[in-house]
């Protein structure tokens, strides 16, 4: 554990683990994969001296599986993969959601698709984090882009996660996961903690799924003496199954707006150099870093760039985009893959504006220089 | 929601033997085939009714084997109405 | 800090430590990156590359250090400091130098050096005949860039090294550090140019 | 107000009755079985758990009044694993199908076997996918007919029982619907076994299994369960080819001394406490 | 096996079984979940007759295994499944994405996430079917709307993987799965049929994935003679692991170049009276029938209505749209789901145009009625 | 050009060589063994077909001429069986690591077992998870360290042969890296063998399992190796005692009688025709 | 062709049998549907209603027939005819029937009918009394709509009722349709108002 | 790509006896260690040798068991240019 006194170097999987335990984490299901594996390691040895659970499990379905009857059992529970498992873990991740229960999916994102490219780095997970699972998802991602932020994001991804009673995913990449960094760890007391909401109605008359005002519903645990129902079927607020059209409707609005209510205390993202901007950047993770590079070198040679970098990815922050898209003349979206994010802000740009892809799919950090060529394009397409 | 438990059984069913729910029961036949002593029997729409309550020897098979809990021990019962 | 002597307004020195794997270069940045942290003062980063398998092949590792809040791109771009530990990383590499760069090569498994003012040592001879361990190599090298680059103090760097491994390692590379310490303050004047 | 007896406050009977299944299936007459059981031990309702997967059987927890859990098809017993370890003093209670225990869910089953993990797992083998509409299972036995098996199935099926004994299960028993008193008393003593306790209990599903292999009413299915199956005592004086064709049924392994996943694990926590 | 002399009444999931034979399918391999049995049992009963393989895996990642398999092996294969068991699939959508296997994925949609509603009918799983996988993935999915397309996009699916080599996913809804329909078996030869490129080079320069102006390689089974190595990796073009940069670009640009180049020859749609339309339904399946029945009551109200339907819904047809979009003053996208297709929509069309979902998502048929009120609704939004 | 040996004619040494894998790594051996079976039996090489799964040991295909299909994490099995259902004359060899065969792809492997369909499954049981780095796995001895397992594993380990033979393979074997004559011929047999076959190989992970658990070198853990087997025949005149912490080597069940999946199969198809 | 009887260009009916599970209902509208189908004339499409159990549960079974080449909307949206043979389906699809459209009720089953127009038959207790099988109701109700309506020849019916069935169980639904189509029959002047 | 292969050894390894292909050895010991006659020994860089020739039986266990076929049969071979 890290001195809390000085600075340390640290690697990003082992923020992950110090975020996770900071927000009480008290259980970890995992099945071992590069470039997520240290996080496991790291639970392992930390957990049982703190009374807290690892297992590993034999798959990722059991893992993530684990994790939900955990999170259902009262404690705060992660796992952490890849791509491959991460694909496997989709029909849980719809589980997660429509049992609306906290648990934190961390995705340290490698080359893909399939086996791909298992040691290098890659942000090509982005879409799948937001529409993998069956049926209509609304989905919650963060991407922190430094050491320092793994931990931040890691907390925040807790927080959102028992605050909105959904599963949330951390998307890491594997320069990030893998990067040591200075890191302070922050005043205990500085780092907000949130719980999710606890019934305070008799169990007579409790109902888990209940329909409120914010679509936030109290959660008790198995064991605590209210004892209800979960099912994955579409369910009334009591939790049990129903075919009436209106309970149906009312319970995917429900998740759909528990979300969307909710979207702008989970809506986390920088602005950077943006006030004078004419061109702008759009990136999150380790490419946001290059992007930072890229706006201050282009700076340099007097071209009014800025950059937004997005630490939400889903639910995908659409008006921030608009609203910043008023006043440039294009956008460059920064990111290793073959353009995932760039999709979201064409459809979140009101207006028809040059929007091109900075893109890199070879295992490899997209490099400052990269950006500023795709900012020249975007440039270039703007003047013809 | 109680609707379906709580018609009143008619009351085929002396007191202090075994009770038919026949909102529960599927007639499935299973009850009336084990009743080791041939006290129960099928009415015409196929529902189970204590044909001979004094062969009902309390033996418990009808209702452990009843898939739907729809034959209970009679002395257990208070029909509330 | 050795700040003025970089005669820029803000200091920020890449090096990359680049050879085979298992010659031990990932932990070689992490300990020169964790003693830059250590001092209190300077922000570090270190990152590797892997090859195709998640275990073997070639190996690589980046270390910037800079006394900026934030260092953004976290690879090496332009080197202050290559290290080079085969023939391989040598050619590789040697290109992304600065023209006042600095390239450090183990002179027996880099035998061919075009660069006259390529610093030449022995790094992994020495761990040998000096410590009687190849292993330790690596350790001599980072206290060689310690020596070099003097912005890191021996104070740090021996408790970057002693918190990096455990007990029954710990002498021997301490020991290398101080050689490589020694000899790489040899070179001090190099730095001027940087 | 509704009937009155110690069963029913077990039940959700005011929600949930009558059950979604078809008339004479066993899944009922199990449930039953458990919840007698559970009474008899004088369990707290709120200390127990009960998870199932998808499929007829893995209806069952919409009906009890315990902390109840339907989860995926297969995975039953993996959501239990956390919940077991994440809250120990909870009794769980899994129930699955022989499809969403053995086909989908055979992984998960094996290894929390292997871990010998305190979690009862009844086992309601009907041979057949019963909520998908009547396809082979992996305890369909060869000849049989299913949807998916028109010709007959050219597939040998599981001995359960084997399997979860090479597993590393510490509590393994077979038994049958048919076998009312002895399935009650089995089951009881699966729920105060300390490991991994696994019962099968063949089950009849009358409208598919029966309907194809032309066993044409649950008592025909009832009987045919007494005819093929031989108690593990009987059997034992038995030579192979008078057991050929037929399921022993009893209590084949019950080991209390093999190391239970969860008392490890608090072991391990209290080592490093030290 | 249907009467070919005379017009018969089929099942949309036995029209699917019916498509596959007469493409040629000659393994199948799946595991049951309703509302896609029947098709599973239709294989089972027929394939054997002729020869052909059925196989009930142990579960969808086992099923999808197989038929990968079965078609390295030189089969035409097929899997039949629905939500839960399209989201187990994954992993292994992208194995066979990134080996250039063709595969077809018949995806019987019922109500999601997760259990959800499994007897009834919905299109949620539309965004899955584009970006369920990890890694970057340029997906091939067709919906057909009646039983006689079933037959025909069933053969147009296999024939698509089989040119492409990749998997493509037939998206049907419960409702069409479930219908039973005039059916006319077309004559045996107006069924186009294609197979899989085959190697005219000797052994010694065969390149299973070599590049080529079309993208497409020559594929030998198994057991033809070509002995060569496949892998989930980013390979090379001999089909061996790389980590060359270049090579590495070419691979994830061949599989991404080898759907858009043949774009054009996969996108099927059909316009509906959008000659002189003023406002554009755009639906696929059978949400599509109740906007034809739409389209035609709104006519009667004189309202200037057209449909396009989709049967190709990936690669989504964004120039079709952007093309149709010039000459209309609004759009409803009517799909049963919370807004999936519309994303796409609101992509492609580069005015400023207003665009509203009909939607429905309580696991029932939309009705014509419901697209007419959001014909109405996008008429008065442009008003304003 | 390269070494003429008739061995290197089974290799793809041109292009792949040297291997992967760490220096003293049994994976290696094991590949010898497995092509000096196949040359030994004289196969076609264009009829033989590897295929595996995702690990160190899951690398082997890329480095033999054969058909060769390097999969997923854990579902080799199932996809060789689709490939020998769609083509039954190939030959079909699995080589999965212990995680990749019995973590991940334990459901495939009880499967195919029970099944019987003709594939030779060879298990590289190094009792570790090597390409991603050391964790435990399955087949990792209670108390022995892994990367996941800091203060001694206390999961109970599988024994393979008996959940292969539980699940109802009809030829299991297990051998071990340092038994290099017993290892070919067992291979050799599998091979010939018309059904599922399994053979369980211990093999020597230097690098991971054997820096975590005190055993330095390759030839150490040869040495283990030989010092923890014993014979089966030797093993049958053996105490429990006198077995204890002892791994049985030699050909557990060789079963030519039991009804082969593809060959039932190609029966249905057969009698539909008449 | 009854088509002009229709007074419309086109035809189309709409049809719906409504009632509990396992009364058959699904199997009656696709033998209507099939013999629509076989004419070579007609056009016709059956769709179904699940509860949210995949087995049991409330059963709805709709037909549309129609000479046009296509038909869009495959649900029965105004009735033409609804058949129930329950209280629960008579109650909530009653409303949905056209001003002059019929409504067929088992007389036993669904005792109370507010509209007088009703027509009324004891499908369940025909089929076993005369039958000996609770189970071919199903089929008297084909025969019925059939002889009712007109539209489908009972060469159709008998044929879609014949492929339909396995050998053993063909006479005795044959007999249904042939005890169905006869007092359907006796009602097809209602046909003129449709 | 042959060149790793491609390399002549050196002729420490006399006709009809054992050859190492050093570019592939991994200098594990195991083929040292396992010569039953001590017939192999270790160079200064640890890769094995026929160090005396004439102990070697050709008893096949150092090529059985290389893990990377850096050792074959001397008579087997012909090292072509
Ligand atoms: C991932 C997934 N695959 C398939 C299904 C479909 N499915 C539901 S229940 C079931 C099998 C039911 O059989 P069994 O487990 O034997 O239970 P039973 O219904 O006979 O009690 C299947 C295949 C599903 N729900 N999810
Ligand atoms: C779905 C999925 N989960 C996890 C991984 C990561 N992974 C790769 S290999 C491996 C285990 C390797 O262990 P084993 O099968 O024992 O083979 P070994 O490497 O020891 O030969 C794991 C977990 C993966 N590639 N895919
Ligand atoms: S056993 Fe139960 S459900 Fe069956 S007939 Fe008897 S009372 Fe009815
Ligand atoms: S289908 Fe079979 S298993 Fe399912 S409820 Fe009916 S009888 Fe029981
Ligand atoms: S990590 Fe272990 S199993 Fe993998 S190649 Fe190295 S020694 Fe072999
Ligand atoms: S066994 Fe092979 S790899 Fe190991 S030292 Fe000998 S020749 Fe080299």
């Amino acid at each position: 554990m890290p001195n809390k006194e000085r600075p340390a170097l640290v690697q990003g999987n082992i923020a992950c683990g110090y975020g996770a335990l900071a927000a009480g984490c008290s259980f970890f299901g995992g099945y071992p994969i590069t470039p997520s594996t240290e996080i496991a390691e790291f639970m392992a040895r930390e957990l049982p001296k703190r009374g807290g659970k690892f297992i590993q499990m034999e798959d990722e379905m059991g893992s993530l599986a684990a994790v939900i009857g955990a999170s259902i059992a009262g404690a705060k529970a992660m796992t952490a993969t890849s791509g491959p498992g991460f694909s496997l873990m989709q029909e849980h991740i719809g589980f997660a959601y429509i049992t609306e229960t906290p648990i934190v999916v961390v995705n340290v994102m490698r080359g893909g698709p399939s086996t791909g490219l298992p040691t290098m780095t890659s942000q090509s997970d982005t879409l799948q984090a937001g529409f993998g699972t069956h049926g209509d998802y609304y989905a919650v991602a963060f991407a922190p882009s430094s050491v320092q932020e793994v931990f931040e994001y890691t907390v925040k991804a807790f927080n959102a996660a028992e605050f909105l009673q959904t599963p949330v995913v951390l998307l890491m990449d594997e320069t990030l996961a893998h990067m040591r960094e200075k890191f302070i760890y922050p005043p205990t007391d500085s780092i907000e903690v949130i719980n999710r909401k606890k019934p305070e109605t008799p169990f007579a008359w409790f109902k888990r799924f209940e329909m409120t005002p914010d679509c936030i519903s109290d959660f008790p645990a198995f064991g605590d003496g209210y004892r209800y129902h979960i099912t994955g079927l579409v369910h009334d607020p009591m939790g049990f199954p129903t075919a009436v059209s209106s309970e149906i409707v009312k319970s995917a609005e429900k998740l759909r707006d528990k979300i969307l209510i909710h979207k702008d205390r989970f809506t986390y993202y920088e602005k950077f150099m943006t006030d004078d901007a004419i061109w702008l950047i759009i990136a999150f993770g380790t490419a946001a870093r290059s992007a930072k590079q890229a706006v201050i070198e282009a700076r340099h040679h007097r071209m009014k760039v800025g950059l937004l970098q997005l630490y939400t990815i889903w639910p995908f922050p659409d008006e921030l985009i608009a609203e910043l898209s008023r006043n440039v003349e294009g956008i460059v979206v920064a990111e290793m893959n073959m353009g995932q994010l760039i999709r979201e802000v064409k459809k979140a740009c009101p207006r028809k504006l040059p929007i091109l892809g900075a893109n890199r799919y070879d295992g490899v950090l997209i490099t400052p220089d990269e950006i500023i060529h795709s900012l020249k394009a975007v440039h270039g397409s703007k003047e013809k | 929601m109680a609707e379906t438990a709580a018609k009143k059984p008619k009351v085929r069913y002396p007191e202090g033997k075994i009770v038919v729910f026949e909102k529960w029961c599927k007639r499935c036949g299973i009850c009336v085939a084990f009743c080791p002593t041939g006290a129960l029997a099928e009415d015409e729409r196929g529902v189970p009714y204590l044909a001979t309550p004094d062969k009902c020897v309390l033996c418990a098979q009808c209702w452990l084997r009843c898939p739907d809990f729809a034959i209970i021990k009679g002395p257990e019962i208070k029909e509330e109405e | 800090m050795n700040k003025n002597k970089q005669n820029k307004e803000s200091f920020k020195m890449e090096v990359r430590l680049a050879g085979s794997g298992g010659q031990g270069l990932i932990t070689a940045g992490m300990i020169l990156a964790k003693a830059a942290v250590l001092t209190g003062k300077l922000n570090a980063v270190q990152t590797q590359s892997y090859g195709p398998e998640a275990r073997g092949g070639a190996s690589r590792s980046d270390v910037i250090i800079s006394d900026y809040e934030q260092i953004y791109y976290p690879k090496a771009r332009k080197l202050d400091i290559l290290l080079a530990f085969n023939e391989e990383s040598y050619y590789k590499y040697t290109p992304l130098l600065k023209g006042a760069g600095i390239l450090i090569v183990d002179e027996k498994y880099v035998p061919e050096v075009k660069e006259k003012n390529a610093i030449r040592f022995p790094f992994i001879t020495t761990a040998k005949t000096e410590i009687g361990t190849p292993i330790v190599a690596n350790i001599i090298a980072v206290g060689f860039i310690g020596g070099l680059t003097g912005i890191l103090g021996k104070k740090v760097l021996r408790e970057a090294v002693t918190t990096s491994f455990k007990e029954a390692f710990r002498k021997k590379n301490l020991k290398a550090l101080e050689i490589g310490y020694r000899v790489g303050g040899k070179h001090t004047e190099r730095m001027k140019f940087l | 107000m509704g009937p009155k007896s110690p069963i029913y406050d077990y039940l959700r009977y005011k929600k949930k009755f009558p059950t979604v299944w078809c008339p004479g299936c066993g899944i009922g007459t199990i449930m039953g079985a458990i919840i007698r059981a559970v009474m008899s031990l004088g369990y707290d309702k709120n200390d127990v758990v009960m998870v199932s997967g998808i499929g007829c059987s893995s209806r069952m927890p919409a009906y009890v009044d315990f902390n109840t859990l339907h989860t995926t098809h297969g995975r039953a017993i993996a959501f239990a694993t956390g919940i077991k370890l994440a809250k120990p003093h909870l009794k769980l209670i899994v129930v699955t199908g022989d499809g969403d225990g053995l086909a989908i869910g055979g992984n998960h089953f094996i290894h929390a076997a292997r871990r010998n993990i305190d979690i009862t797992h009844i086992l309601i083998n009907n041979s057949i996918y019963g909520m998908t509409g009547g396809q082979y299972s992996p305890t369909t036995p060869r000849r049989a007919f299913a949807y998916t098996a028109p010709y007959g199935n050219i597939e040998p099926d599981f001995d359960v029982v084997e399997l979860g004994i090479a597993a590393g299960a510490s509590f393994v028993a077979r038994t049958a619907v048919y076998h009312i008193i002895q399935m009650g008393k089995i089951i009881e003593k699966a729920l105060k076994h300390k490991g991994y306790s696994l019962v099968d209990v063949i089950s009849q599903c009358p409208v598919l299994y029966g309907r194809l292999n032309k066993m044409r009413s649950p008592v025909e299915m009832l009987l045919w369960q007494k005819e093929h199956t031989v108690d593990i005592k009987v059997a034992a004086k038995k030579s192979p080819e008078e057991l050929e064709g037929k399921y022993i049924v009893g209590i084949f392994k019950d080991d209390p001394d093999m190391p239970e996943y969860v008392s490890e694990y608090q072991k391990l926590i209290d080592s490093l406490k030290e």
